[in-house]
Parts: structure tokens; sequence; C-alpha cells
């Protein structure tokens, strides 16, 4: 039935038997060893294989190995790797489970080769995934986590309710590019968006994030949104929609990461940003921008994740991770700050860093299919990305001003963590053609050339240098303690707002009418009591006088009908 | 907020003039360099000298204005949405290695 | 001693009513009693096992008892729909034997034995039910269930006990009589016959233009399917003891409503007769309304057990949604919703009780930090909640996957819609119950540091007898999940048709 | 002589009770009083087991009493629907010498009981004598003969309560007018037809075009037999009477008294009247019609507030009578049927459930509802028999009740009286409610007097109870007997069978009776 054994069942009965390994070092390394078996398996799988089961008269593709899944699912291993690496400390059960869960589900989900399998992991990743929020067992943790699973679940519904329809109209399980002709594919393509947060849908993603526990934000950063990626570049390829939606996605949240007090939010919103540019990739939909979405997607997992280990590795150390609570960490924490600006370096994609070698693909595809505006709006959140996630970041935890703070140095396995991280974007910075080897596609693609290196090297300089010159001057958004509205406005305050106000409503109707029910209900009784109780009219037996009246009533009735 | 001593601000205020001179140094070597060879790009724009560096200045100075202008707007002090938010509540101490360098 | 059909039949209708009087003979020796009722569900189930390889192996088994009137006659012949109710309501009576042993000594009920009586009773009626061969022995046997659950219901005998009681009778008895009865018998005036007959008995008996008042008084008329605005008696009966709560109000009597219903769809009217005459849009309407309209309720309660009560009201109306869909799909996906949601539910319904019997806690918000204490209680809850809310890889997703499929292939999207938002109200009513259980601090307890102190010190979970079955059906939620081919198969004949069935099994149902 | 006793049963019917009446008073003690009254109400039963076996293939029994032919000497005739209800009238007489002595014990004085007993006979003999006549006046005679004994085994509850004695006076007050209005309907009908065989009655009032004189005997018969059937609003006497007189005799007139006057009503609706004559059907369509459904509510809502147990099932009984009588006016076979089954039924659980009263009342000492909180632990056989009674009183499927609404409901849709059928099941929601106010104070209340140490009833009190109790639940279960005889009445009654052709006429002037077919005499 299978040619192997697909890599997410690894992760999962993993999962299972983890539970009943003491906790310790025995723990942690037996959960090590999962993604390097599973990557492994996704490394020798070859190309084209496939596992194949007949379930409820559908046949499941539950692997399809192909050059788009190959990439994803070592991406997702290897990110699993270094998170368990991350976590190592964590000694509760509930976030080792999910973490493996979660990663499991993410990987199943790329290599699903048909819709329902797809779903079923899909909604893994939205279940196992939660639990990294909840874990950090606050109230403010516990809300968050309850919107953020009912975003999940609804995007997996609208998947769901997109799938019955596909199969409905075409009879077919089979994941492949779709066009958006039909209901179905709107349905998984809103579905898709809802996790690669879309614009308007994006919300959750800066809600829950920076929600979870250190390790948590680490993990949640890696998978899901890099699975819509994968989704989406395997669905809508070449989608002209993504964009508009792309362009929309790269530049607005660069807004708000500017003004965002919170790193970790801000952070989020960075991440937001970038997968503007992934989607841009798919939706030019050429060889060169479906790579450029895959290799972004990769170093992004990569980059953002260090510079979430590193906000995370402060806030482990320091209680918070807001900006105006941090500053003067470059002493206390060296090796934390290296890493972090390795990858600020990584995202600010300058040369020799990962975002070097990834973004240009995409801002390539798009000047070669000759898309201005794309292109501008991309280059525009480059810049913008250069600020907050490499320049406010490092600027404001480890520079800026002192706080007094005189944290520990990070503990050994966050260091590790980070320093396999920070060597992974160097590497994909400075071995860009063994990188490029792994991608789907073959295309040929150098990025370094003098040109290249140089125009860069100017935007980031140049970057670097107004935020310098504007720094002191009132155009500088100085950070202040705040929170962002964003479109979670709507249901956190608007919404429950005017639910409120209905409830209110509907319960004052409700117990208007249930009192007038029982009111007339009442009167009803008492009505009949009187009439029929047993001292009512009706029930009167002892006036034999009546009872001759009634006799001689119907008598002379029943006479009547003779004149009828 | 914390105290600062004179010092320590001067100290960070330096350390700022610094790497602005620094930067301000590399972005001249580098606004020259867009002279000395010939960009291959996709677009007109990118033919014109510095465009780069021009478009990155810029990009930063309009993000700024952006940022001060929407902030009113967009931002409301961190307990708005309490109690159903992480912004404000303390992260669970018990989560949490808070030691300090060993003096 | 070779098993015939016959007797099969008549042992299982039998076996638990022994098993009532046995029950009632041992009332001075608890523990003979309680390993009577754990032995006859045991005996009781392996029959209907056996049955359950028969009617796979293309069997029809029929028993006639006798003719109460002329042309009616008590009788019994198993389809594969009610062979699934059989099994469904059998087996988990097994898990609520040894779960209502456990709960009823820690709770210390009194009147243990009335209980176990009753109990055995309602099985014995369920099974009537689910294997009536026309509809005037399931009317009977539905009465009897009805009236069997009563004093179960009424158990506590305080006032909250006998005014939930009262309500859950005079509603069921009340739509019983005053529609499903008028139902029946219009059928009967109309068509002569009331036997189950694939396809429906009432095509060209009966004037298209009243099909859709006919149908409204059975869709009333059976109470038990707790179709809005008569579900009262739903949450009303969680006075009961949970056990009861458990087998009979998420499995054995709601299901024997939904499962009538089917009936009444699929042999009564015929889902061919249903989709042409167009008889069943209202109820389909209705049936969304009753989804999302239960679920909000169910936000709103604090008490578990209504909460509960109020999500079996929304997940009953899928059945009803679904058959109203008039598609074979839907009567799939409406089958197959019984012993999932029968599976799930009782998982939930049977946490509560556990819940309850640790802690003698009642409402959501003071169970808090329960689940540290309860871990195995709490995973179950976690397990039962993925399976109702219809998420992989649990039992649940699939029945909901057939209801869907026969929405996209009749063409109502708006009842997609109605499904999807019914799922994230789920997720909103129901894991918020985990959550506070495993994530927030007990209030009780805040000197308790999270996370520290060797599990076995914290943990204080209810008697063995009440944390096992929970346990069981949780698996079971994930294995239906992987079982639930045998069950399309069982299933097809109903759905596409005796003749059909063989010929779709080979290929993709739609 | 068997031979010639068995020519002879149609009149032994009668002439067993009559004869052992007057023993019972003669011989004075009650015990004698009690075993004559026993083998005389177990003769009547077997022989009207006996009877119903021969005709219940739809012949007719023809028998002249004293050798006079009919028109002018008096016929008894039995049919299918009479036999039948000659079984439940003898078969629950033949049950009251085993509940009533127990009964009668602490609720007429000793010296009393042998009265009663005669008394008793003679209402047996009377209601037995109403059923088996052929003859108009005959019927009115009878009906006295039962209607005194009754006002006497009414006014016996005094020693208990002292308001027996004004219920069975006002009862007479009542029913003497009922028979009065009866009579005066007879007599118009024979100044009309100058007979009162019913079958020449009938002849004679086919061939009368549209006669004012008849549609006012119509209406005599139809008040005057209505106040004895307590047909609504004509039902005062019935409560009191029920509640005052001795458990035995509410138990026995309730079974079998309207029982027999309902009988009374449809052997003149169909068998001397019918559905051709048109005044006929107005009535039943505008006065009965919603009169029964008036009885049905009204009755039923009286009862729920009743506090009293006794007069509860007394306001039941009216509500049921309205039962019977819309059956009637589907003028339909389905109709007569289901009100020829109702009446069997709910004899035999109404029956059933004043027996049980009957013993709780001996037990408690009282009847009210207060009174008898806990009794469903005190008692539970007792308890138990009511709740069944009461189920069946219901209509909940496996009782007899049930088998009643099943043919009344459809006889309503097949008549496409749709709104009665919904009536019928709304009013046996009221019936839900009245009853289960009784089980409720049974089995979920703490019982009034709780050091009060109660006894079961006693054994003979509990079989005879069981007895009517379990035959609710048979005849629930298989109603075969009851529907094949009741159709075969509706039959009967409706003349939809050639019953000419099957006639066994016994001329009682020769011992040795020669069976000639009807058309050549």
């Amino acid at each position: 039935m299978f040619e192997f054994f697909p890599p997410a069942f690894c992760f999962l009965s993993a999962a299972l038997l983890l539970p009943f390994i003491p906790q310790g070092i025995l723990r942690g390394l037996f959960s090590l060893t999962v993604p390097v078996l599973a990557g492994w398996s996704i490394w020798t799988a070859t190309q084209g294989a496939s596992a194949q089961t007949d379930f409820m008269g559908y046949t499941l593709t539950l692997m399809r190995v192909d050059g788009l899944s190959t990439f994803f699912g070592l991406a997702f291993s290897l990110a699993a790797f270094v998170c368990l690496i991350y976590a190592w400390h964590i000694r509760d059960t509930v976030q080792q489970v999910s973490t493996l869960l979660y990663a499991g589900s993410a990987v199943g989900a790329v290599f699903a080769g048909d819709l329902i399998t797809l779903f079923v992991y899909w909604e893994g990743t939205a279940i196992a995934s939660v639990f990294l929020i909840w874990a950090r067992r606050t109230q403010g943790a516990y809300f968050t986590g309850l919107r953020y699973l009912v975003v999940q679940i609804g995007s997996g519904v609208i998947l769901l309710a997109g799938i019955v329809l596909h199969v409905n109209t075409t009879g077919s399980i089979a994941f492949d590019s779709m066009t958006l002709e039909s209901a179905a594919s709107w349905t998984i393509l809103l579905a898709f968006g809802i996790k690669a947060a879309f614009p308007f849908v994006h919300n959750w993603l800066e809600d829950s994030y920076p929600a979870a526990t250190i390790t948590g934000t680490v993990i949640l950063s890696a998978f899901t949104t890099k699975l819509a990626i994968y989704a989406l570049a395997r669905g809508f390829a070449g989608t002209e929609e993504l964009l508009l939606i792309g362009a929309a996605m790269a530049v607005v949240p660069s807004l708000y990461a500017v003004f965002e007090n919170d790193l970790r939010r801000t952070l989020a919103y960075a991440l937001n940003a970038q997968l503007g540019f992934m989607v841009v990739g798919i939706g030019i939909g050429t060889e060169l921008a479906v790579n450029g979405a895959a290799a972004h997607a990769f170093a992004s997992i990569f980059y953002k994740g260090l510079l979430f280990m590193g906000v995370g590795a402060v806030l482990y150390r320091t209680g918070t991770s807001k900006v105006t609570e941090l500053g003067g960490l470059a002493k206390s924490m060296p090796w934390t700050m290296a890493f972090t600006l390795v990858g600020a370096a990584s995202i600010s994609a300058l040369p020799l860093f990962s975002g070097f070698t990834t973004k240009s693909l995409i801002l390539s595809a798009a000047g070669n299919a000759q898309m201005l505006w794309v292109w501008m709006a991309l280059l525009f959140a480059s810049a913008c990305a250069v600020y907050h996630s490499g320049i406010k970041i490092i600027y404001f935890t480890f520079f800026g001003e002192d706080r007094g703070l005189t944290p520990k140095q990070a503990p050994f396995n966050m260091k590790l963590a980070m320093g396999i991280t920070a060597v992974i974007c160097i590497a994909v910075g400075v071995l860009p053609d063994q990188f490029y080897g792994l991608l789907p596609y073959d295309v040929g693609y150098h990025a370094y050339s003098v040109s290249h290196v140089v125009t860069q090297l100017q935007l980031v300089v140049f970057v670097v240098l107004a935020f310098l010159l504007l720094k002191n001057t009132p155009l500088f958004p100085a950070p202040r303690a705040t929170v962002s509205l964003d479109t979670d406005w709507l249901y956190r305050k608007v919404i429950p707002y005017l639910l409120g106000h209905i409830a209110r409503f509907v319960e004052h109707i409700w117990i208007r009418w249930k009192h007038d029910a029982n009111l007339i209900v009442s009167n009803a009784i008492n009505a009949s009591y009187r009439t029929h109780g047993p001292q009512g009219p009706v029930a009167r037996t002892w006036p034999t006088g009546s009872m001759v009246l009634w006799v001689a009533a119907l008598l002379g009735i029943t006479l009547l009908l003779t004149y009828i | 907020m914390t105290h600062q001593s004179p010092s320590q601000k001067g100290r960070s205020q330096s350390g700022s003039n610094r790497s602005l001179w620094i930067t301000l140094g590399l972005a001249v070597l580098l606004g020259m360099s867009s002279f000395l060879y010939e960009p291959h790009g996709y677009f007109e724009v990118e033919h014109i000298k510095g465009f780069y560096a021009l478009f990155g200045f810029v990009a930063l100075c309009v993000l700024f204005i952006a940022a001060k202008v929407a902030s009113p707007l967009l931002t409301r002090h961190e307990d708005y949405y309490a109690p159903k938010d992480t912004l404000s509540e303390e992260f669970p101490e018990n989560q949490l290695g808070r030691e300090n360098k060993d003096v | 001693m070779p098993l015939t059909h016959e007797t099969a039949i008549a042992l299982a209708l039998i076996i638990p009513f022994a098993g009532m009087i046995l029950i009632g003979l041992s009332d001075r020796n608890s523990i003979v009693r309680d390993i009577i009722s754990v032995l006859t569900s045991l005996l009781l189930f392996s029959v209907t096992f056996w049955l359950l390889r028969e009617v796979e192996a293309g069997a029809v088994p029929e028993l006639i008892l006798f003719d109460v009137m002329p042309g009616l006659s008590m009788a019994f012949k198993i389809e594969p729909l009610g062979m699934l109710f059989g099994v469904v309501a059998s087996g988990l009576w097994i898990v609520t034997a040894l779960y209502a042993i456990g709960y009823m000594r820690g709770n210390k009920e009194a009147h243990q034995t009335r209980f176990y009586m009753c109990f055995a009773l309602a099985i014995s009626a369920s099974m009537g039910i689910a294997f009536a061969s026309n509809m005037f022995t399931l009317f009977i046997f539905y009465e009897v269930l009805t009236l069997s659950t009563y004093p179960l219901v009424a158990h506590k005998q305080n006032a909250d006990a006998k005014k939930g009681a009262r309500t859950y009778l005079s509603i069921l008895i009340g739509t019983s009589i005053g529609f499903q009865l008028l139902a029946i018998i219009w059928t009967w005036v109309a068509t002569g016959t009331l036997d189950f007959v694939h396809g429906g008995i009432l095509s060209g008996h009966l004037d298209d233009s009243f099909a859709p008042v006919l149908l409204a008084l059975y869709a009333f008329g059976i109470g038990k399917a707790a179709l809005m605005p008569f579900h009262r008696w739903l949450p009303a009966a969680m006075v009961a003891p949970t056990p009861v709560s458990a087998l009979l109000h998420a499995v054995a009597v709601v299901k024997a409503g939904v499962f009538t219903m089917l009936k009444v769809g699929v042999y009564i009217f015929g889902i061919d007769y249903l989709s042409l005459t167009g008889a069943s849009d209202w109820l389909m309407w209705l049936a969304a309304a009753s989804i999302l309209i239960a679920s909000i309720v169910a936000m709103t309660k604090d008490n578990l057990k209504a909460r509960l009560a109020y999500s079996t009201v929304s997940q009953l109306s899928y059945i009803t949604l679904a058959m109203a869909l008039a598609s074979s799909l839907g009567v799939m996906g409406g089958a197959m919703h019984i012993p999932m949601h029968a599976m799930g539910k009782i998982t939930l319904f049977m946490c509560a009780g556990a819940i309850y019997v640790a802690t003698h806690k009642t409402n959501i918000s003071q169970m808090r930090g329960l689940g540290r204490t309860m871990p195995f209680t709490y995973a179950a809850f976690l397990i039962g909640s993925l399976s109702i809310i219809g998420l992989p890889p649990f039992g649940g997703a699939w029945s909901k996957w057939y209801i869907l499929l026969a929405a996209a292939d009749t063409g109502q999207l708006i009842m997609i819609g109605v499904l999807m938002v019914s799922s994230l109200l789920n997720v909103a009513y129901l894991l918020p119950v985990v959550a506070q259980g495993f994530f927030l601090p007990n209030p009780d307890d805040l000197s308790e540091p999270a996370a520290k102190g060797s599990i076995s010190t914290r943990i204080k979970e209810a008697p063995l007898l009440v944390v096992l079955p929970p346990c069981l059906t949780a698996i079971g939620c994930f294995l239906l999940f992987f079982y639930a081919q045998e069950i399309y198969n069982l299933l097809a004949p109903v759905a596409f048709g005796p003749e059909t069935a063989t010929a779709v099994l080979g290929g993709s149902p739609s | 002589m068997l031979e010639q006793l068995t020519h002879h049963l149609p009149a032994l019917q009668t002439v067993i009770p009559l004869i052992a009446a007057p023993l019972c008073m003669l011989f004075g003690s009650r015990h004698i009083a009690w075993t004559i009254t026993l083998i005389a109400s177990l003769a009547t039963f077997v022989i009207s087991c006996v009877l119903l076996a021969q005709v219940i293939d739809g012949s007719v029994i023809s028998y002249h009493l004293g050798g006079w032919e009919p028109p002018l000497g008096i016929e008894y005739r039995i049919d299918a629907f009479n036999a039948f209800v000659l079984l439940i009238v003898s078969g629950i007489g033949a049950l009251i010498p085993f509940y009533a002595p127990a009964s009668i014990k602490s609720e007429i004085p000793k010296s009393l009981h042998s009265y009663f007993y005669t008394a008793y006979l003679l209402c047996l003999t009377g209601l037995l004598g109403v059923t088996v006549t052929g003859d108009a006046f005959n019927v009115f005679v009878f009906l006295e003969v039962s209607s005194l004994s009754t006002y006497a085994l009414v006014a016996m509850g005094a020693k208990k309560d002292p308001r027996a004695l004004t219920s069975a006076f006002n009862y007479l007050v009542m029913g003497t007018i009922g028979a009065t209005f009866f009579v005066l309907g007879l007599g118009l009908l024979y100044i009309l037809t100058g007979t009162l065989n019913m079958v020449d009655l009938a002849d004679k009032i086919l061939l009368l075009e549209d006669n004012r004189t008849l549609n006012v005997a119509f209406a005599f018969i139809l008040v005057g037999l209505g106040l004895k059937i307590a047909m609504f609003p004509m039902h005062l006497w019935l409560p009191n009477a029920y509640a005052y007189a001795p458990s035995a005799v509410t138990a026995f007139l309730a079974a079998t008294a309207t029982k027999v006057a309902i009988y009374t009503l449809l052997r003149f609706l169909f068998t001397v009247f019918s559905f051709d004559y048109p005044f006929e059907v107005q009535t039943l369509e505008w006065v009965v019609l919603p009169l029964a459904i008036m009885a049905m509510f009204a009755a039923s809502i009286v009862a729920i507030f009743q506090t009293n147990l006794k007069r509860l099932l007394a306001y039941s009984s009216i509500a049921q009578v309205g039962y019977m009588l819309l059956g009637v006016t589907f003028l339909s076979k389905t109709g007569v049927t289901a009100t020829i089954i109702h009446l069997f039924n709910h004899a035999v659980t109404k029956g059933g459930l004043f027996m049980a009263v009957g013993a709780l009342v001996l037990r408690y000492g009282s009847p009210n509802i207060e009174d008898l909180r806990g009794a469903g632990r005190q008692m539970p056989w007792t308890m138990a028999a009511f709740v069944a009674g009461g189920l069946s009183l219901i209509g909940v499927p496996l009782t007899a009740g049930f088998i009643s609404k099943w043919y009344l409901i459809s006889a309503a849709f097949e008549a496409n009286h749709w709104v009665p059928a919904i009536l019928i099941v709304a009013s046996s929601l009221l019936a839900v409610i009245y009853v289960w106010r009784v089980v409720e104070a049974a089995y979920l209340q703490e019982p009034a007097n709780p050091t009060r140490q109660i006894k079961e009833a006693p054994p003979m009190m509990l079989i005879s109870t069981w007895v009517l109790i379990g035959a609710s639940f048979y005849f629930g279960i298989d109603a075969s007997f009851t529907t094949h005889a009741a159709s075969a009445g509706a039959d009967m009654l409706l003349g939809s069978v050639d019953n000419s052709a099957h006639i066994i006429l016994e001329p009682s002037h020769s011992l040795i009776p020669h069976v000639t077919p009807h058309g050549q005499e």
C-alpha cells in the first residue's frame, strides 16, 4: 500500500509515545531524533513516489513526493529540529506533544496528494498549535487562543466546504493546480488565504503569535503560514488576484510594525509582510517566481525564527518584550545579540545573508514580468523591513536607552538553536547555488552580481542613515506603551459591544415574552380553575334545577333542528 | 521608567553619533559607487543613478510620516483590550528564567 | 445451539427485559445486582453483534410476533439503519453499565435498583425501536422508551427533578400523541400499511400538497429528535443522574428520535418522494435554525450538562437536516452521524459526570484548572469535543463530510454555510471547557504553582469505573474515524437503495 | 335438558339474576347472599360467552319470550353487538362478587349486605335485560329496574358519607326525568307506528316520510338516553353518584351502566332509526358532535382540578363518553367500530381504575389525592394497577385505550374530519395531566402521614383489580378479539351484513325449538 512510511507518521506516532518517556534528556533526545528521521526519509525519498490508500471509496494520496513538497517537507523538518533544541528546557508535556503533532501535521499537509488528506492535516495544525498559546496559562492567552482557534478551524471548515463543492463539481479529490472559476476554488482560496494571513483575515497572526509561550511563538512562526504558502503555490500559482493581495500584504503590516510596541508583535507584522512577498511570487506564477516564493518561505522560516528566538531569549531573561521596557542589553546578552543581528541582516537582505538570495528571486520575477507597481511595493516593503525587523529590534533591545537590565546570558540550548539557525541563514546567503539546487524548479538564477549587491547595500545603508538622522527629530515615531488597533478591533470591541446590546435586547424580549406567556398560561389555568375547578360552575353538580334546564334546552335545540 | 544618569545618556549619545558618521561615510561611498558600474535592471527607474539609495531614504521618511499620522488613530493604551489580552498582563513568572548576570 | 434470526431478535428484546427482572430480584445484594447489569449488557451486545455480522452478510432477520389489530402487527425486521442503531445503543450500554456502577456508588445515590431496572427497560425499548419493521411497532416502543425513562429523570425526587421530569414527559408524550400518532394514523388511513419499505409507501397515496403537513406532524411528533421548538425536554432532562444523560440523552433516547426521523424519511416518505415534492424544504430550514440557535444558547450556559444538552439539540438537527436535504448522501451522512455523535457525546457526558463525582462541580466557571488534577477525564473530553466539532481524525468528521456533500449535491449552499458556522460555534462552546481546565489556574488552589509537583500527587481523578469508560469511548471516537468504511458499507443499501448499493460501493460515492 | 337450557339462554341471562335477587334477601345471611350472587353472576357470564360465540360470525338469535310472536310478543334479539355488550356487563358483573366483600365491609353496615347483593343482582338484571331485549318498551322497563336498584346502591354509601343520600336522591330525580323523556319518545313512536318491536319499528319508520312527530320522538329518546349516558351537559348526576357510592358500586356502575346506556342509544340510532333518516344525521352533526367535543375538554379540565380521586375518574368517564359519541357522529363503519371498541375498552379500564381506587380508599380512608401521597410505596401493587389503568386511559400504546384512540382517529381521518382528529389527541393530553397528577403524588411525594402503617389491599380486591387492568393490557396488545367483535357489531348495526339469512329462530312455545330461515316465516 505504501511505497514508504509517510514522514508525518514519524512525528504523530512520536507525539503519542512521548508522554510515556520520562521527562529530561531522554525525552529531549527522543524528540530530536524525530525530525532527523523524518528529514532523512524525505531526503531519500524518490521523486514521484507516492503512498496511496483506498478509504471510504476515495483513493487517498498520503504522500506525493515532488520538488515542491520535498522542499517544504525538508524546511519543516529542519525547523522542527531547531525549534526542539530551542525548547529543550521546557518540561511541559502538553507543549512537547503539541509541538510534534503540529510539526507532523504540517509535514503531512505538505505531502498530501489529495484534498481530504490535506484537510485532515490542515485541521491538525490548527488544533495542535493552539496549545502552544494556551500553554502560557494566563487569562489573556486563554482568550487569545480561543480567537486563534476559531479562525484556524474556520479556515479548516471553509476548506472543507470548498473541498465538498470541488468534489461535487469535479468528482475528483486530487489536490492540483486550480483556476478561480468556480465557487469551490474561491472557497478553497479563502481557506488558504486565512492561514496565509491575507489582508483583513490576517489579524489572527499578530494577535496570537505574541501571546504564545516563548518557545511556542518560535514554533508557531515556522509552520502555519508557510504551509499556507505551500498550498497556494500548489493550487493557485499564477493567479493574478494574488498580486494585489500580496502587494497589500507586504506594505500595510510594515506600517504597523513601525509603531508597535511589543517586539514579538512587531515581528509578527514583519512576518506578515514577508508573506506578502511570497504571495506575490505565487501570483506571478512563473517557475522563477514560485521558486522565489518557496525559497523565501524557507529563508523566512529561519531568519524570522531566529529573530523570534532572540527576542524570546530576551523575554526569557527579562520578563518583557516591550520596546518601552527594554534597552541596552548588548553587554549582558552578547551572543543573543550576535545571532539576532544575523537574523536582522537576513531579513534586511544584506548580501551574504539569506534574505538577499531569496527575496531577489521574487523581485526578479516581478521585474521579468514587468510589473512595476508590484515591484515598487515590494521594494518599499523591503526598505521597511530593514527598519522594523533589522534596526528596530536590534536597536531598542540591545542599544537604545539603558533600562538598567542586567540579565544573564540566554541558556545554552537557546544559544545553540540560535547558532544553528544563524548558520542556516548565512549558508543560504553564502551558498546560493547549492540552495537553489534544492528548489522545485531548475531556473539557473544567480543572485550575486555587482549591480545587485551594490543596489541592495545602498537601500539598506540609506535606510539606516535615514533612521539615524530622523531618530532624534519629531518625525520619529517614538515607542509608546500602546496596543495597535487592527481588524481584530472589529471582533474584540465592536462585535462584542453590538452583541452585548443585541443579547440584552433579546434577553429583554425573551424575559418579557416568557413573563407574558407565563401570565397567559397562569391566567388560563386560573380562569379554567374558576370555571372548571371543584368550586367552578362547570363542576357544580348539586343543583338539580340547572340540570333540568339543560335537559330542556337540549331538547329544545334538537327540536329546533326540525326547522332547518 | 528608570532614571538615567547624565553620563549614561552622554555615552549613548556619543555612540549613536559615531554610528551616524560611519553610516554617513558608507552611504557616501555606496552613493558614489552607483556611478562606477552600469546597472542591469528590469525597469527604467533602476537606471536613475542612486535610485536605490534615494528610494531607501525616502521610503523610511514616508514610513515614519505615515506612522506618525496613523499612530494616534491606530493605537490605544495597552490596557485597551484588558483583561482578554496578553499585552496588559505580566508574562507568567514560572515560565521565565529570569536570572541576572553574576556580579 | 444454533442461533436463528428469530431467536436472536427475540433475545435482543428479552435479554435486557430479563436483566431488569433479575436486577429487581437482587435488590438486596448490590454487588450481584451490578454484576447482572454488566453481564446483561455484554450478553445483549454479543447478540446484536452476531446480528450485525448476519446483516453485513446480507441477511434480513425478521420476527413477526403477533397482530395487534387487523393489518397491524408487532413485527421486527432488521435493516442496516436499525442494525446500526441497535449496535450503537447496546454497545454503549456496556460502557455505561460500568460507568453507572462507579457513578452511582461514587455519589451514594438512592434507589439504585429502580435505576438499573428502568435503565434495562429503556434499552429493551431501544432495541424494539431499532428492529421494528413497521411504524406501528416503532411507535409502541417509542412510547415505552419515554415512560421507562421518566423515573430515571425524576430519580432524585427533589423539586428540580420533578419539574424537569414533568417537562420531559409532557413534551415527549405530548408531541408523540399529539402529532406523531396523528401522522401514523393518517399514513395508515391513506396507504393501508405502515411497513417500512425502501422508497417509501406514501407516493401515489397522498396529495402532494399534503406531504409537508404530514411530514410536519412526523417531524414535530418525533419529540425525541429535539427539533426546535420542542427541544425543551432535553435540557430539562439533565436533572437525571449522569449515566442517564450519557446513554439515554446522548445515545438511546435522542438517537431513537433522529433514527425515527430517518426511518420516516427513507421508509415512509422515501427520499425520492421528498425530493420530488419538496416536502422537506421547510424542515431543512427549521433544522438549520435549530442547529444555530441551539449552539448559541449552548454558549450562554455555564452549567456543563446544560451546555452539552443544547449541543445535543444542535447535533440532532444535523441528522434532521441531513434527512431533509432529501438526498442519498444526506441519508448516509445523517445515519453515520448517529454512531459518530453518540460516541462523542457519551464521552462528554461521562466526563461531566466524572468531574461531578470527583469534585461535585457542575458549572464550567468553577472548573478552572481541573484539567491538571483530572488529566484523563479532560483528555477524553477534548477528544470527544473534537469529534463533535467534526475534526479529523475523529469519527465526527465523516458524518459531517457526507452531510456537506449532500448539501452540495442538492445545491443548498446556505446549508453548507450553516454547517460551517455551526462547527465554529461548537469550537466556541466546547473547547473553552478543556482550555480552562488545562490552562487556567484553579481558583480554589491559588498556592499551587503550575506544572510543579510530581504528577502522581497532583492527580485526583474520580474512581476508576467512572474514568475508564469515557477514556474507552474517546478511543472509540478515534477508531470510528478509521472504521467509517464499515459503517459506510453497512449503510449503503439504506442510502443508495438495495439494488444500487453494490454498484456504488465500487467507486466514489458522488 | 342441557339442550333445552341452551336454547333458553337469552332468557336465562336475565332470569337467573332476577330470581337470585330475592333469594339473597330471603336468606338474609350475607354469606349465603354472596354465594348466590357469585353463582348467578358467574352463570350470566358463562351464558354471555356462549351467546357471543354463537353470534360473532354475524348470526342473530331471536328469542320469543313466552312464545309470543313479535311484534306483539317480546323478542330477545341477540346479535354480535349486544352479545359483546352482554359479555362486558356480565364479565364485570362476575368480578364484582370477588371484589365486593372486602370493600363493602367498611362501607356498608353488615346488616345491609344482603340488601346490597339483592340490589346488585337487580341492577345486573336490568342492565342485561336492556341489552338483550329487542323490544323498545322492554328496554324502558329494564332500564328502570337497573336505575332504581342503582339509586339504592348509591344510597348505601351513606355510612361513610351522608352525602350519598343526597346524591342518590339527585340521581333519582334526574334519572327519572331521563327515563320519562325516553318513555315519552317511545310513546310517540308507538302512536306513529303501533309497534314496539325494534326491528318492526325500523321497518315502519322507513316508510314514514318527513314526519314532525317522529322527529319529536327522536329528540325525546336522544335526550332521555343522553341523560342516562351522562352526555355533557346532562352529566351532573354522575360525579356525585360515583363519588359517594360504595367503591364496589362505583366500579360496577362506571364499567357498565353508562355503557349499556350507550348501547341503547346506538340501538336506537342505528337499528330503530338509521342514517337514512335525515333528522338523525342533522342532530348528530349539529348537537351531538359539538357536545361530544365539549365533553372531551370540559370534563377533562374539570378532572384535572379535582382533589377527590373518585370524582376525578368520574369526570374522566364523562370525557370518555364524549369519545364514544364522537365516534358515532362520523357516520361511518369505522366510527361506530371505534365507539364499540372504546365502549368495551373503557369499561375494562375504568372498572379496573375504580377498583384500584376502592382499594386505596379502603386503606387510606379517603379518596383525596392529598391523602394518597406516597401510596406508590405503601401499596405498590394497587398503585401500579392504577398507573397501568391510567396509561390505558391516556391511550398509551400496548393498552386498550390506545386501540380505541387508533380507531377513533382513523375514523376521523377517513371522514376527513381533521379538526376532531386533532381535538381527540389534544384531549388525550389532558388525560396525561390528570393521571400524572396522581402518579406524582403517589410516587414522588412523601407520605402524608409517614408513621401510619398502610397494608397492601386485600388479595381478592387486588386480584379482581388486576384482572381488569390485565385485560386492558391484553386487549391493547392483542386487539384482534375486540376489533373483530366490534366490527361485527358495527356491521350488524349499520346493516351492511344481510342478517336476514342467518336468523336463528327460537320460538319458545315449544321446548324443542326448530330453526327455520327467516324468509320462511
